[in-house]
Order: C-alpha cells, then structure tokens, then sequence
C-alpha cells in the first residue's frame, strides 16, 4: 500500500468539547492508483486529506505513506485545497510556481533553470486553459480560474502522490470534462497516485480505480469500489449502462449515509 | 474649486502644511505669545535664513546618524520581530523585557554609551536604533501570529520549514504593517539620535538646538525643530513610495 | 620646537557644556598653540553639565575634563576611590545665584526669598548648593515653595513672573533673562559666594591613572591652559574668536558678555590676584567640604588633598592673571 | 528538564528575566562596571528597598499621568486612524505633518505645555498623549487601508456605508495590530510622562530620578528605570489578556 | 422589468491594458422571477452580479432595478458571493445576523427584538443542516458548510433580490438537492426576485423559470429559455424526458459558445 490509513481517529478540539471529524476510518492506495472519495458534505473528507499530507496527525491510528510512518508534513505531495488559497501578493504564475521555491530538489535548480521552469508552469496553465493569465493577480481571475491555477500549483513539482479536494468544483461541464480528460493524460503518463475528493460522482467514476464512500459525520469508510472500465476511458463512457448504473449505486450508499444521522 | 482641491490627493499635502502654518502664525500673534515659548512660522523662517549653514550641516549630520540608526533598527526589529514569531516561548520571555525597556527614556541609557563609546555619531547611531527597533519588532511578531493557518498551509503542505512560511507568506503578508512600523520608527530614530545628540555630541540637530537653548535663541531651537520635521517628512515620502510599489496588491481595495 | 603630530600625545577633554564664551580660554590654549607647544594634541568636546563630566573623567572615557569641584567632592565621598581629582582651579568663585526680579520682591538679600516662589531644575548645581547657602544665610524656609522648572523653562517662568527666583549660574541666567526682554535693573543675583557661601567652582579634573603615567602631559595642558587663560583675560574680545569659530549660532556679543562676566566675577577673583591662577587653599577647601555637608549626604567625606592636588601647578609666578 | 522549562510559554518570562538580571549583575562585576554609571541589580535592589516609600509614591503618580495619557492615545489615535483611513485626502493631507510632528523630541515641546498649563500632571499627560498615538494611528489606518475588497463588498453589497465598514470590517481586522500598537503606545506613553515629569513636575518617576541624579544617587535612577519597566510590564500584561480575549479567532493558526 | 441591463459593457482595469468582461450585455428579468445565469468559466458571470447590484459601475449601457436606475450598491438585495467570505471574527449565527446590523428597518429594531431576529436566523440555519453550528467560527465549518452559512447571510433580512452566485457548488447531490426544495420553498412563499449562477444545468432547469446563457468572455447573453414545468416541481421531473432534454440544449449551447472564443 502506498497510502494506508489503519482506525484513523481525528477530533478538533473546541469550546464546546471536541469535534470528531473521522472514527475509525480505514483505508488504503496502491502506488499508481487514482482513488476518488465521495461522502456527504461535511463528513470528514477534507480532514481526511489533511491527515493523509501529515497536516494534522490523528488523535489515534496509523498513518503510513511511502511506506513510512506519517509524521508531519510530507514534501512528496501536491496538494490543491478545496478554497484556491492563491497568495494575493503574487502574480498567477509565481503562485504556480511557489513549490518549485520549496521543494528539494527544485528549489536548488530553480535559480539556474528559471527559463525552463517557468516555461514548465506556462504549458501547464495552459493546459488548464489559462494561457496568458500568468501574468495577472488571482484577484483578477475568476473564481473558476482561480481553481484551476490552485490545480496547476499541486502539479508543478511532480509530486508522486497528488491530493485534489474538489478541484474542479466551480468549472461549468465543459471545462471541467477537459480536464478530466487533462488529468486522465497525465495520470496514465507520469503514474502518481492520486486521491481526488468530489461530489461528482460521473467525476469520480470516469476519473478513479478504485472509489471510497465515506458514511457522515464521524466520518469512515462504509464502501470500497473498484471502477472496472480500461483506461483510456472515452468521455461517452459516461453515458453507457454500467457507468450510469455504477453512478445510481454510488448515489443509494451516500443517500444512506446521510440518513444514518438525520 | 477650493473643496475639490481639498479632496485631491495630490494637492492635500501642501494645503494641510499651509493651513497649519497659517493658523499657527495667527495663535501666536492673537494669543500674544512670547517668542521664547513659541515663536511664530515667520520668525522661524527668519532664524532658518539667517543660520541656513550651521543648520545645514547639523541637519546632514542628524539626518545620517538617523539613517544609521534606521537601518540598525529596521534590520534588527526585523530579526528579533522573526525570532519572537518563531516561538512561542520566545515570544512570551523576550517581549515583556522589551516593553519593559522601551518604557525606560532613552536619555537614560546615553550616559552609559558615552563611557563606552565617547561622544559623537556612534552613541546617535545606538540611540536611535534603541528607540526605533521596537514598532518594527511588534509588527513583524503580530504579522507572524496572525497568518491565517488556510494560507500558512498551502506552504506547509509541501514539506516547508517555518523559515519558509515566514519569509514565504508571514513577511509579504505584514508587509503593510512592516512599512506602517517603519513610519513609526524613523520618526523615533530621529527623537533617538537628537536625544542623544543634546547630550553627546559635537555636532547633529540636538546639538544645536541645546546651544541655542542655552543662549535662549528659541527660534532657532524651533528652526531645528522644524529642519526635524521636514527630514521626517522627506524619509517618510520615500518610504511611502517603497511601499507603494510593494504592497500595491493589499491596497486593491481599501475604503473607497 | 614644535613636535610633528604623531608624536603629540593625544588628550581627551570634555567640557562642562556647550562651546560658550567662559569656555574660551580652552580654545585659545589650542588657536594659539599652546597645547601643541607642550607636546599635546587636545581635543575638546561639549559636556552635558558640570557634573556629567566628572564619570567621563572618572572612567577613563576622557582624559581630562571641566566640572564642578563641589559634585566632585560628592562624588568621591560616594566613590572613594574613583580616578578622578581636580588638579587646577578655574572659577575661584562659583557662579552659583539665586536669580530674582525686584518687581516681584527680591532684593540683594538673601532673606528677601523668604516667602517667595523659587523655580529650580532639580541638576541645577546652583539648586545643588541650596541646603548649604540656606544655612550659610540663615534663611527661613518654611514658606518658601520650590517649584521643580526644568532648563528650557527656567528663565521664562521668571520672565512670566510665574516664580519669583530661579536656580542658576549668574553668566547665564541673567543673560538668558535679558534676552528675554527683562529690564537690567529688574533683575538681581543673589551670588551665593557672596553670602556666606564659601565655595569653590568648576575646576579641571584629570583621571588620575593616567596622569601618574604621563605627569608630563598634565604639568603641559596646566602651563599651556595658564596661558591661555591669560591671554583671554588680557584679551577677551580676540578670545571670543576662538569660541565663535567653533559655534556658528553664537552671539558674539552676548558670548563676549558671558565671558566678561566670567573673568570678572568668577575667575580673576582677589585670591587669584595673589595666590595666582589654578590654585586652591587647603583650608577653604576643607571648610567648603565642610559647608557642603549640609547639602549633599555625606557620611565620609573626601579629605581636600583627594579632591585637589595641585602638584601639576607652574610656579605662582607663572600663573599670575596678568 | 531545562529545556522543556525554557520551551514553556508560561515560565519564558521568568526565565528570561531571571537570565536577563543575572548576566546584568554578572556583566557588571566581570566588567567592574562603576556603579555611577551601571549600578549592579543587586545595588539596584538595595536602592528600591531603601527608598521603597519614596520610589512607590512617585511611580503611582507616573502610572496615573501616563495611564490617562494613554487612554487619550487610545481614543485619539483610534479616532484619527478612521479619520485618515477615511479619505484619501485626509490621509495625505495630514499623514506627512503627523510624521513631521512624531520626528519632534517631546522634550521640545514641554516648555510650551508648562507656560500653558503650569507645573504638575497636565503637562505629562499631554505629552504622554502627544508621544503616544502616532503609533495607533498608524496601525488602525493602515488595517483600513488594507482591507479585502472582497470582504468589503460583502458589507457594501448590503449598502452599508463606509462608518460600517470601517467598524464593522475595519476595525476588528486591523485588532490585532491595533493591539500590537497599544504596546508601544503604552511603552512611549511612560517615556512621554517622565521626560514631561524632569522638565516640569514635582512629583513622579521622572522628578524622582532627576532629584537623584543630582545627588549622585546613581542606584536611586536605575531603581526609578526598573519601577518603570516593571510598570510596563504590568501594562503589557494587562493588554495581552484583553487582546488574547478579544483576537482569539486571528491567532488561530500562526506559526506553529 | 424588476431587473433590467441594457447594453452593459464593463471592463476591468488592468497593467496589461484593461479586461474586457462583459460587453453589450442586454437582459431583463420580471419580478419575482427566478432566473438562472449559465455559461462557461470566466465568462463574466460573477461580473454580472456585481452590476446587478451596484457594487459596480458599467461604463457603459443603463442597469435598472426596481425602477430605479442604479449608481451605487443597492440595500433591498441579498447576495451570496461565490467564495463565502465569511468574517472569521464573528461566530456563524453572527455572521448569518451581520446583514440585520445594516439594513435597514432592522438595524433599528435588532436592539430591541434580539431574541427573535436570533431565533429567525437559528431558524434558517437548520433549514440548510446547520442546526447547532451557530456557534462555530467561520473556520471552523466545512468548505459546503460555509457555503450553506453564506447562503443564510442573504437570506437573514428578507431580500426583494436574491443573487445567488453558485450557492450549493461545493456540496454532495443530496444536500444540494433538499437545498433546491428549500429555495422552492422559499421562493414560492416570499416571491422574491431570484438570479441563480450555477455550472449545474440540472440545477438551473429545476430551480428558474427563465435561463440566460452567456457566451465566452467579453460575455454577454446568447439565448434566454423559458423553462415550461409547473411549480411547484417534485425532484423526480428532473429525470422526465422534457428535462433532460433541455439540458441537453444548454449544454450544446455552451460547448457553442465555448468554441467560438477557442
Ligand atoms: N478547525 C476545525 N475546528 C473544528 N471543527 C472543524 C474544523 N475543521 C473541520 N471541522 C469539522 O469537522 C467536520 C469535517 O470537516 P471537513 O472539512 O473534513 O468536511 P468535508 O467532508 O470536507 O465537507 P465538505 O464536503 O463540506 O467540504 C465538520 O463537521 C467540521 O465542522
Ligand atoms: N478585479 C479584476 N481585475 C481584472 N480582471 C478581472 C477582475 N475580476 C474579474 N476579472 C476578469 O473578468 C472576467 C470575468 O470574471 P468573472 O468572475 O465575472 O467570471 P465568472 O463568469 O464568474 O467565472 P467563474 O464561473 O469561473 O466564476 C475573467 O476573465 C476575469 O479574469
Ligand atoms: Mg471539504
Ligand atoms: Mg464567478
């Protein structure tokens, strides 16, 4: 397992005692895999993240990623917020490429090789359909934009493993099918694992290998689902039986999980 | 015309300095008031026309020795300011201490760095970095706590030491407060080096203004007071327009 | 024949305060080269009081130094064995007063203060020796208000007739009076010296480690400072020069003043006719140390050979005024 | 044990006050430091227990003039922050001449106040004022400057006018640095009240030292110094509980 | 027309030369209407909203709302922003009750009937499932949760316009769907004038009775539908041929417009 999470427990503390965001919660990602987790809102999904990076460690359990114990931030991840979080002061594209100023070893050669780096950053933002918006302030994009810059910074530095928490959250259907089809590319040529929080359950299936319910708050895993269709996927998959059965029992397990406390 | 004038911000600085210069000659002549207390605008011109070269050169001298200071306090108060936000325990032991000094008048200290350091720019230079060093420490320390945890983890998601969440977002972050401390303190570096300057010092704007004072030539104490001020003035435009190019994104909005 | 620089020795020496006329002889020791001619390269800086010069001495930050003999007895009954000892006297007669406007009831009679309002900055040194000249006088004090006024609002206060006196050196005070549009006859100094008083006042002083090792050095700044006290007093108006090439923002008339009076009042006084200029009398000495007894709390006082040596004095003949 | 000890927020200032003292009385004795010029703390003990009586009268009356003074700075500085971050004209019109004004040494200006008000509290609690709220204008007007349009515009879509903005957004965005500058308000507030004390008082810390300087009484002035620090402290103190009672939600994160 | 926009043009300003975001943009809505905005991402729609209620100005082209030509921000409108942005000073039941100490005639009153306005505000709370949050910091939510908290700051004081700028983009399809039955509620019972900006087109068909469609940037509207269901419309009608094949006509809309700028 390259992401194993073993009876994870997190509870934020408060005024009013403590939150528990996720109990029990058990899981875990082979190297190369795209994992998607899908759950009702407010059920722990972003926790779950932040606890996979090593932003926040687990009142109890065992995190291991890389095959190592979790014991802190972790620099072999990219990870895209579920808000853009783009820093004001910087242009779009030194938001991009703020991880290459941190992370080793790019932060060694980015003052040799700043040509090619920011050319690397320019192709991605294009990728995302942002090419000529570098230059602008996130304040100047629109909230979509800034979404898909937010996704850019996550992959500048190839991380091996990548956490997107809805990333493609505030993009209309057609962007959004784009980059579905962009990350699908980049998946099948660089192999990183990637864990992908979403709502879009035809997102989740297109995207994943395997997909995770998560039940309400205390958040855990009810479900595990392995996504059967080859790779590459075409986007009309998307209309044909399976998938769309596929999406319907997806939908029943959340419907649910979220009666269970209501 | 007057009230659009009035409200550009262009023209303001000089009609502020105008209206303050005019109602302070009118309170000294309707109040009468004796020229060795306050003497009006128009006598200080004329102390500041007929001394304009002992006032040049002290004010050179001040204005340097001040600088000195400046820099000593604006790289120092950076420094401690990062320190003081990179722990909490450092945080809580060295910040009571520095209020605690900073409520002691500097004149205090000056005594002692004459007997280490003789009289002249470096007992200024030391004075003024004393006084100035704090605001910049506070602000810089504030700017650091308050990151908000959202931004400071984008950073610390990707491996970051907090030498790099500081320098990274906690500097740019506080930038505009960074600049508001350095208001602050340029003006206290020159209360610093002229403190120092009245009372170990050949030379510089204390200097003269306690030989004046000694003879009773107030206006030209009040002509250094106002060579003081203009030096503020001058160091805070230039600092004003640092800011401007650097902070221009926190200023995007603003009360319109 | 006069030595090339490198080989002068360097001296070190801090005024009382600012470059002012009565610091003339000083400068003139310098213009005139009479310093150099000794062997010496002087370097004189401002002081900030009469009394801060005394630490600077003492701690070695200066050589030499211009202060109060009086802080220096104080001093070293608290530090008995600071390197400090004054070694030439310059104002035989302190010029410390009490300073008051007849309009408001002050006379030349100490006892005129009875009553009376008295602004007084507490480091004044005249304000310094109240205790003492209160006693010496045989003033009452019981009604009399002390105001604490600092320097830069003494003089104005009695200008205002908000007091009725003021602290302060008589050089200076009734000058700064005058500037302030005070009429000459309305003010009157009540020169403590004259009423019973019997101090001296400011005096060279030398740190005395390092005038074991260089004695020479010392004995030279006396004669050459001898002379230029003697061509100040012979020659005030050229003296003035001296200091007003040093401090641009003097009046050369009000400095010459300050300076007049100086000589006249404080510095060529009947002693110094006979006993010549630098020189102290034991005696006097020990009875003002007694007298500031009063004052300054002092449960062991300096014998007067600590506070003063005069083993750096040239020959009385050599030290005559003029 | 040390080193957990030093690591603790609540012991720090104790520790390094305690660190602090012992170097100083360390330094003094290795360096022979003259006790005229810097009086060991053991010296400066002596001094505070000797004089206890005079030494607490005096510094209640510094704590009061300096406190009234800073209450002043509060209001008065919080009051022409909203007015400089009001207008742009405002800002521009009377930013330079305040920074001109701040370049002053109070000092200067105590004469004036004396002739107007006499001797005695008035004076220093003017000039504590006058000393003090340069540093809180700063601060709130720069909190204001900087607001987030897009927070704004979640009060101006309401068609809130600019005072709701300002106290509503303004205000509590800029608290913790308007925290931050009442510590150094407070700290310049003291120095404003002594200083105004040695030119014109009769009682107060700063008359106390000045007294003692003139008898030589070298421990008395630095007993005078720590009263001082020691009463900033408190005051700090006192303003770290508000602000941590009242800024909670911005130090959420901070660096951790 | 409640809300009309007649020719608005309205560029932002910028370094590089000024951003054209909506040019020549004509629309009108009646009162009480409930229309929906649709087209791609960065195509001005945010901007859009921004005109309708004052906060910017056209510079060129006439805004009306209620009859009144519009020069500056408009009081009878509640807006839920695309980025919740909710003061992180403020618990979230002060955040809800933020729009009551501005607006009028309830500023006036908030002083003395606290206890209702506060009960009003716990009321709409738990309409949206955050019953118990209001106590909570902003930052203390979940991303959906801020954006349930967002969307009952504009409903706090009766707005006669409610602009909705992607309200329910970051929750699950279930909670966004017992949210659309709230908003048809809602909407039914106070007849408020409603503009919806949404990327789910299901969402748009089910909720307005009229739809925009906006072109690619410099925007403006290419095509208006009435949508012909009968109120009020039971979740299931999304599944009904006529649905799904208005969707299917948008959709092809805006992979138009998308392509015309591409
Ligand atoms: N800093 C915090 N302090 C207290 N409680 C928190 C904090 N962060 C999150 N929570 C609580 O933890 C729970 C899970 O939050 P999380 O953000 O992980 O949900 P989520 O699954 O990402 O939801 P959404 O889909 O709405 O983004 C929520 O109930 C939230 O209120
Ligand atoms: N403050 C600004 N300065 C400069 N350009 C801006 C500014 N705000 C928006 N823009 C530009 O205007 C265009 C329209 O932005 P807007 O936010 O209205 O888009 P949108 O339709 O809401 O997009 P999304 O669906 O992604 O939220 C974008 O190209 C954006 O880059
Ligand atoms: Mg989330
Ligand atoms: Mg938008």
């Amino acid at each position: 397992m390259f992401v194993s999470l073993d009876g994870v427990r997190l509870a934020y503390p408060s005024d009013y005692g403590e939150v528990l965001a996720l109990d029990g919660l058990t899981m875990g990602i082979e190297e190369g895999e795209f994992a998607a987790v899908v759950g009702p809102s407010g059920c722990g999904k972003s926790s779950l993240m932040r606890l996979a990076t090593g932003l926040h460690l687990p009142q109890s359990g065992a995190i291991r990623v890389a095959d190592k114990p979790v014991t802190g931030p972790l620099s072999i991840t990219g990870m895209a917020f579920q808000n853009p979080s783009l820093l004001p002061w910087r242009t779009t594209l030194a938001n991009v490429m703020l991880p290459l100023e941190i992370v080793r070893p790019h932060r060694r050669r980015l003052k040799h090789e700043r040509t090619a780096y920011t050319q690397k950053a320019e192709d991605l933002l294009s990728l995302v359909g942002l090419e000529g918006f570098g230059a602008r302030f996130p304040w100047q994009l629109s909230g979509g934009m800034q979404q898909r810059a937010n996704l850019c910074r996550a992959l500048i530095h190839d991380p091996v493993l990548l956490m997107l928490d809805e990333p493609f959250g505030a993009l209309d259907a057609f962007t959004r099918e784009e980059l579905w089809a962009v990350m699908q590319d980049l998946h099948a040529q660089k192999r990183f694992t990637v864990i992908l929080v979403t709502h879009d359950l035809r997102e989740a299936i297109y995207l994943a290998d395997k997909i995770f319910v998560m039940s309400a708050r205390p958040g855990r895993i009810i479900s595990e689902h392995r996504v059967p269709f080859p790779r590459p996927r075409p986007m009309d998959i998307t209309y044909e039986r399976e998938f769309v059965d596929l999406v319907q029992e997806l939908r029943g397990e959340i419907a649910d999980a979220r009666k269970e406390v209501a | 015309m007057i009230l659009t004038l009035l409200k550009s911000p262009r023209a303001a600085p000089f009609i502020y300095a105008v209206a303050l210069i005019i109602l302070w000659e009118l309170a000294v002549r309707i109040g009468d008031m004796p020229v060795y207390i306050l003497p009006a605008p128009s006598v200080i011109v004329g102390a500041i026309v007929k001394y304009w070269s002992p006032i040049l050169k002290n004010s050179l001298v001040t204005l340097w020795t001040t600088l000195a200071g400046f820099l000593l306090a604006l790289v120092g108060g950076l420094a401690l300011g990062l320190l003081v936000g990179w722990s909490k325990a450092i945080y809580s032991g060295l910040y009571p201490l520095m209020v605690g000094f900073n409520s002691i008048p500097k004149v205090a200290v000056v005594p002692i760095l004459v007997i280490w350091f003789g009289i002249g720019v470096v007992p200024a230079i030391i004075t003024a970095f004393l006084i100035a060093f704090f605001p910049v420490v506070v602000n810089v320390a504030t700017g650091l706590a308050t990151i908000e945890p959202e931004t400071e983890d984008v950073l610390r998601a990707l491996g970051a030491s907090k030498w790099d969440v500081m320098t990274k977002i906690g500097i740019p972050r506080a930038l505009p407060y960074f600049f508001g401390s350095l208001k602050i303190a340029i003006t206290l570096a020159f209360v610093g080096s002229v403190v120092s300057e009245t009372i170990a010092a050949n030379a510089g704007l204390g200097h003269m203004m306690l030989a004046a004072q000694s003879q009773f030539n107030v206006p030209l104490v009040f002509a250094g007071l106002v060579m003081l001020a203009v030096e503020g003035i001058v160091m805070y435009a230039v600092m004003a327009e640092i800011e401007k190019r650097t902070t221009g994104w926190a200023r995007r909005g603003g009360v319109r | 024949a006069p030595l090339a620089a490198e080989d002068l020795t360097p001296v070190r020496f801090t005024l009382d305060w600012k470059f002012e006329g009565p610091s003339a002889p000083f400068f003139v020791a310098i213009d005139n080269g009479y310093f150099e001619d000794e062997g010496l390269d002087v370097t004189i800086d401002t002081g900030a009081g009469s009394r801060e010069a005394i630490p600077r001495v003492a701690t070695g930050a200066y050589e030499m130094g211009f202060g109060d003999l009086n802080a220096l007895v104080k001093f070293l009954a608290d530090q008995p064995d600071a390197a400090v000892e004054g070694i030439f006297m310059v104002y035989d007669k302190p010029p410390f007063a009490v300073i008051g406007r007849k309009s408001q009831g002050v006379t030349e009679d100490p006892k005129s203060l009875e009553g009376k309002t008295l602004g007084a900055p507490p480091p004044d040194a005249a304000f310094g020796q109240w205790a003492a000249f209160v006693d010496a006088a045989g003033i009452d004090t019981s009604d009399i208000t002390i105001e604490n006024v600092g320097f830069p609002v003494r003089e104005p206060m009695l200008a205002q007739g908000k007091v009725d006196a003021i602290f302060g050196y008589s050089f200076s005070s009734v000058l700064n009076l005058l500037a302030q549009g005070v009429a000459e006859d309305d003010i009157v100094a009540i020169m403590m010296a004259d009423n019973g008083l019997d101090l001296y006042g400011n005096a060279v002083m030398v740190n005395t480690e390092w005038a074991e090792a260089n004695p020479e050095a010392v004995e030279g700044f006396v004669r050459a400072l001898v002379k230029g006290l003697q061509a100040t007093v012979a020659d005030p108006e050229t003296a003035i020069k001296s200091v007003m090439s040093r401090n641009e923002i003097a009046d050369e008339a009000t400095e010459l003043a300050r300076l007049k009076m100086a000589i006249a009042d404080n510095i060529v006084t009947e002693a110094v006719e006979t006993d010549g200029l630098g020189a102290v009398d034991m005696d006097r000495l020990g009875a003002s140390i007694t007298q500031l007894q009063t004052s300054f709390d002092m449960p062991n006082p300096p014998a007067p050979e600590r506070v003063f040596d005069p083993a750096y004095l040239p020959p009385v003949e050599d030290r005559l005024p003029n």
